[in-house]
């Protein structure tokens, strides 16, 4: 048994703020990570993160109050408002901070921070550091949590949460290279595990984005919202769904269709290329559908040759790196195959501006949970801000938290039972004999997910789909595991998570089914339009041992914007 | 379909106490068939998919940016997220974990003691006066400087290649020096006497003999030389001239 | 690491295909040798100094004996090899050239074969006219 | 890493820029050496030949340089090597003083023997 005060599942940057705030606190705080924390999925980030610093020469009269109705004019007003007011307002010295710390952002002449327009965004308020923002960013969160002196648990998966009446009280998790299962014994929890994109075939998410860290309160009880809501972005590079980040638009890329069109001036005739992201999504796949792909195939281009090399050798080295690794082409050349790849996952762990979840103890920050501040959509440059906003809200509420606590310990027997039940689950698993092939199962979990509830959605094909998906829970029940051996057993970790997929996954489509209109990135073509009378509300799913989720409504938080149409 | 051979190197910490004491180490050969292309990373697994459950290796971002998977392919470092089977040699693709490092299972090494040295470094900004309002001002000319370095993903090719890590356990090794460089050029960073000694010693930066396997193996094209170098030459500065940085 | 970790580490073979080992490997050879060579010539010199003339005179006729000349030549291009490595690494250390290195190590090669060889003609030829 | 390591290898500047400034000296000086031996046809090797070579200022300069320069070069070449192979804590600080006394005198008994061509 292992004993902290709080214990952080997830060393992305949305865990590393919150562990640092904490240990600030005097909290005795540690991380468990599948990965080592600079591997983390965070470090994939490209383009930047928003903060109305105004200092851009075309952005010198932006506020947050702009950054703020940007953000929730984007989410198709699904966002809660105060929720975003607070994001937005708290990014000005969030990036500050991230620069005193070291944050290499690229800088503008006068040697201020750089920033670059962003899709969605009414000013050029995306601070970046070329195109590798997201592992700068990481990798100085990390150096500072070292120089906290967080103690970190690398290449540890946590299987399940530790309930105890009600009250989070730890977690238990597999020593990969130890190879053994332990408890830890926490007075709190702070869920930062990142986004679910690996549920889809088509994702630019890491291949540990699976979501299980979601799926993990789901089945101790906690809701997950707005599910629905995923997040396609419009440029994947076309054989690996590899991010070609909106930067590349934000320097000036262009979009061209088969017929060698800038075919944005249909869709989005003032925003062109720099449109939010569910809009460009649909307009691309549009033209797909429509048989204006290149060579009337299933891809357009994103063509960057006109910026020259320079431009793109400062601005976008890690772009063009990865476009010749991954797909043969040198952008200074020649234009890249594209195609929209899920990205997001706007939905998670329901939480409030705090990280709370409904469970006492229990708390979740970053692309896990859903505050909301991203609603139906979310704006490039918003998650990475979210993460350090609400990493740094989480960790201080959690302390807080513990802080109030009369007698710390918590039962041991509670921590004991969940210890016992994951040794059953791998037994079990291990013991099967004939049972289902889990990589089958993913396979066609991941296809589904792409087919069925891709860029535009329409009853009868969710409604197959969630067939298919309720029945590969079934099957799920009856995986198989091949190798039950101690040590970094990747065959039972991508087992586990693919329990929690699956039930992520038919949250996701039983959502989507359910809400009938469109909004934001969810677009239903049996339901073209917004639906504000019925549909005005947050999606809750509840997680049932059997079948789908079980779907409540919650309120939106309204209040500094009326809703209005969204144009671009 | 066209196919690729796999070859690859096998490690099991749990059979080291059996008669031979080995671990089980074996080369093993796998047929993985592909459409038109196949990443090393994807090769794995599916070889962990459907021939073999037992494999390890490390992954993440699949996208060369994570540093998960540096392993010696084909006798070379590389990202097997980052290479296409397609652009290398015909026939078997030999897939070894990093040389010169302790092997945790399979193509796993254990990194611990890269790690630790790499936090040995003080990787992080040092400041002694009070941080302005907004950022602290860096001249574009200034952020150049940081180009290089902070592009490193901690993937440990340099440090396994190193031949003076291997004789010397205490060495800290290109990567964690590399670091040192990256907060000692950055224009905000204020240390003085603070990280000196972290690198200027004789486990330090005077342990390299500019043998440049570092630049060779590293898969991101950087040159930790040149930053061990310019750390020697900074010390001079500094503790000869007395220069402030 | 421990013992048992060397022996499950995987070796690298293809390490040594970068010039740089090899320049690294010969100069450390070079340099040894050369140490090892400088005291025995200290000695060696010092010696004869004590002797006086005479014993030096002999000291140095044994010395232009062929198999001497031939151990010269090894020395020689001991020294002409790790002078120019050391030049190449003095280089580096200015930061200059570093990812030259592999065009650096072959000029340093060829600089001494070339040496080497215009000593050897010179030597050989000084064997044949004072003959065995 | 364990502090105790970072002290006990504090330093090494020093050493490190020795071994520098020692190889231009030595590439110098050998240089004058080699040339002046082999190629100036000061003459045949003889004692009379080398000893008034020895004797004249430049070389006492040149072979009393290349002997110092020679001996800490080598010296500390060796120990740069031995340090590569697990040499730590006391048997570092031993093989370190061992070198020193060893060059010293090394350097004794080689100006002792370069001494009487000085006076010669
Ligand atoms: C390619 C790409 C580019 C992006 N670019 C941008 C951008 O330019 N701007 C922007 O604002 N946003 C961007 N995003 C989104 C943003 O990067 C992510 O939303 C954000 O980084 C998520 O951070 P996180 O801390 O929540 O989670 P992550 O960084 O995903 O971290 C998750 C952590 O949880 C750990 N973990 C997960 N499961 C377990 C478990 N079971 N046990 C133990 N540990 C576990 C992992 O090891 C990891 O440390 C991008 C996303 C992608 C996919
Ligand atoms: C002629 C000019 C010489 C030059 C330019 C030169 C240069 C150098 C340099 C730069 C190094 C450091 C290498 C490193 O840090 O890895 C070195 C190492 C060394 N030198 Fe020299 N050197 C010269 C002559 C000599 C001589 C005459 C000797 C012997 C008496 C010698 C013995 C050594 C030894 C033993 C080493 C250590 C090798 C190692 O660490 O691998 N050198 N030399
Ligand atoms: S310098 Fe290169 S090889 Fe070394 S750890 Fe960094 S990225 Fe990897
Ligand atoms: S290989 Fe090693 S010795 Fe120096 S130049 Fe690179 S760190
Ligand atoms: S998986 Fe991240 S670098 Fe290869």
């Amino acid at each position: 048994m292992i004993y902290h005060e709080l214990v952080i599942v997830g060393g992305g940057l949305a865990g590393l703020r919150a562990a640092i705030e904490a240990k600030k606190q005097g909290i005795d705080v540690a991380i468990v990570s599948q990965v080592w924390p600079g591997r983390s999925h965070s470090g994939a980030a490209q383009g930047g993160v928003n903060a109305a610093l105004a200092n851009h020469p075309d952005s010198a009269d932006d506020t947050w109050e702009k950054h703020a109705f940007d953000t929730v004019k984007g989410s198709d007003y699904l966002a809660d408002q105060d929720a975003v007011a607070q994001m937005t307002k708290d990014a000005i010295p969030v990036i500050y901070e991230l620069d005193h710390a070291g944050c290499p952002f690229s800088r503008f002449d006068d040697g201020r921070i750089a920033q670059r327009p962003f899709g969605g965004a009414g000013y050029p308020r995306t601070c970046y550091g070329a195109d590798k923002t997201g592992h700068y960013m990481l990798h100085t969160m990390v150096e500072q949590a070292i120089e906290a002196g967080v103690p970190m648990y690398v290449e540890w998966f946590v299987a399940r949460l530790v309930v105890d009446e009600g009250v989070c009280r730890g977690v238990v998790a597999y020593d990969m290279v130890g190879g053994t299962f332990e408890l830890f014994q926490a007075e709190a929890v702070v869920i930062a595990t990142g986004g679910a994109g690996r549920v889809y075939s088509n994702s630019t998410n890491a291949i540990i984005s699976t979501g299980y860290g979601m799926a993990m309160a789901y089945h101790a009880g906690v809701a997950l919202k707005d599910l629905e809501f995923v997040q396609f972005h419009p440029t994947g590079l076309l054989t690996t769904n590899i991010l070609m980040s909106e930067g590349a638009r934000g320097e000036g890329g262009y979009l061209l269709n088969g017929l060698g069109e800038r075919f944005m001036q249909k869709y989005a005739p003032k925003a062109m290329e720099l449109a939010p992201r569910d809009i460009t999504s649909r307009s691309i796949q549009t033209e797909i559908n429509e048989g204006r792909g290149i060579d009337g195939k299933g891809y357009v281009y994103l063509d960057l040759r006109h910026l020259g090399a320079p431009k793109i050798l400062e601005k976008l080295p890690g772009i063009r790196d990865l476009a010749i690794h991954f797909e043969g082409v040198d952008p200074i050349e020649e234009p890249i195959p594209i195609v929209p790849s899920q990205h997001y996952s706007m939905g998670g762990i329901d939480t409030d501006m705090d990280g709370r979840t409904s469970m006492p103890g229990l708390y979740a920050a970053g692309e896990c949970a859903c505050v909301s501040v991203h609603g139906a959509n979310r704006l490039g440059g918003n998650s990475l801000l979210e993460t350090v906003v609400f990493g740094r809200r989480t960790g201080a509420a959690a302390a807080q938290y513990i802080d109030g606590l009369e007698d710390l310990g918590g039962s041991a027997a509670a921590g004991e039972e969940a210890l016992a039940d994951v040794r059953d689950r791998v037994r079990n698993l291990a013991n099967r004999e004939g049972g289902e092939d889990p990589y089958a199962i993913r396979a066609a979990m991941t296809s589904t997910m792409k087919e069925h509830f891709g860029v535009f959605r329409e009853a009868s094909v969710m409604q197959a789909g969630l067939d298919k998906m309720l029945d590969l829970k079934v099957r799920v029940k009856e995986a198989e595991l091949r190798h039950a051996g101690g040590v970094f057993n990747l065959d039972m970790i991508r087992t586990f998570e693919l329990e929690g997929m699956v039930d992520v996954a038919l949250g996701i489509a039983a959502g989507a089914l359910a809400r009938t209109e469109s909004r934001g990135s969810h677009s239903r073509t049996d339901f073209p339009d917004r639906d504000d009378a019925n549909w005005l509300k947050h999606t809750l799913a509840f997680y049932q041992t059997d079948g789908g989720p079980r779907l409540e409504a919650k309120a939106v938080g309204l209040g500094m914007f009326e809703p209005q149409e969204r144009k671009y | 379909m066209p196919e690729a051979t796999f070859r690859i190197k096998r490690h099991n910490p749990e059979k080291l106490d059996d008669q031979n004491g080995t671990g089980d180490d074996r080369y093993d050969d796998f047929t993985v068939p592909y459409e038109s292309s196949l990443t090393v990373l994807e090769g794995l697994f599916y070889i962990q998919e459907n021939l073999d459950g037992s494999l390890s290796f490390r992954y993440c971002c699949r996208a060369a940016v994570c540093g998960s998977c540096a392993m010696y392919i084909n006798g070379t470092y590389r990202l097997a997220c980052q290479t296409n089977v397609r652009h290398l040699d015909d026939g078997p693709i030999t897939v070894e974990p990093m040389p010169h490092m302790p092997v945790v299972k399979d193509l796993v090494c254990d990194m611990t003691d890269f790690f630790a040295k790499y936090e040995t470094v003080m990787p992080h900004i040092i400041r002694n006066s009070a941080p302005p309002e907004k950022e602290i001002i860096q001249s574009p000319e200034d952020r150049k400087k940081l180009d290089m370095p902070v592009d490193c993903i901690l993937c440990g090719s340099c440090y396994s290649s190193c031949p003076s890590v291997w004789g010397e356990g205490n060495y800290l090794g290109p990567a964690a020096l590399l670091k040192a460089y990256r907060f000692e050029v950055d224009s905000r960073d204020e240390a003085r006497k603070e990280r000196l000694p972290r690198f200027d010693n004789e486990r330090g930066s005077y342990r390299c003999h500019t043998i440049t396997n570092c630049v060779e193996a590293c898969p991101k094209e950087l040159n930790p030389t040149e930053a061990i170098q310019w750390l020697k030459g900074a010390a001079v500065r500094r503790r000869l001239l007395g220069r402030a940085k | 690491m421990s013992q048992k970790d060397r022996e499950t580490a995987n070796v690298g073979a293809g390490l040594w295909k970068g010039a740089g080992m090899w320049a690294w490997l010969f100069h450390r050879v070079s340099g040894v040798a050369l140490a090892l060579y400088l005291f025995a010539h200290i000695w060696v010199i010092s010696r004869g100094a004590a002797t006086g003339a005479e014993g030096f005179n002999t000291m140095f006729e044994t010395l232009e004996s062929p198999l001497f000349i031939v151990l010269d030549l090894f020395l020689l291009a001991a020294v002409v090899y790790h002078a120019l490595n050391g030049i190449r690494v003095l280089l580096f250390d200015l930061g200059v050239a570093i990812r030259q290195q592999k065009t650096l190590f072959w000029a340093v090669i060829a600089i001494s074969v070339v040496v080497m060889a215009v000593f050897a003609y010179i030597s050989l030829s000084f064997i044949a006219s004072h003959g065995a | 890493m364990r502090q105790g390591v970072i002290e006990e290898n504090a330093g090494g500047m020093w050493l490190w820029l020795l071994q520098r400034l020692t190889a231009v000296v030595l590439i110098v000086g050998l240089a004058v050496h080699i040339v002046a031996t082999h190629v100036l046809n000061l003459g045949e090797l003889s004692y009379d030949n080398v000893a008034g070579r020895l004797a004249m200022p430049l070389f006492v300069v040149v072979d009393f340089a290349l002997l110092g320069a020679g001996i800490f070069h080598a010296l500390n070449g060796l120990r740069m090597v031995l340090l590569d192979y697990g040499f730590s804590g006391r048997s570092k600080t031993m093989l370190s003083w061992g070198l020193f006394v060893f060059g010293v005198a090394a350097f004794g008994y080689g100006a002792w023997a370069l001494w009487p061509w000085l006076t010669a």
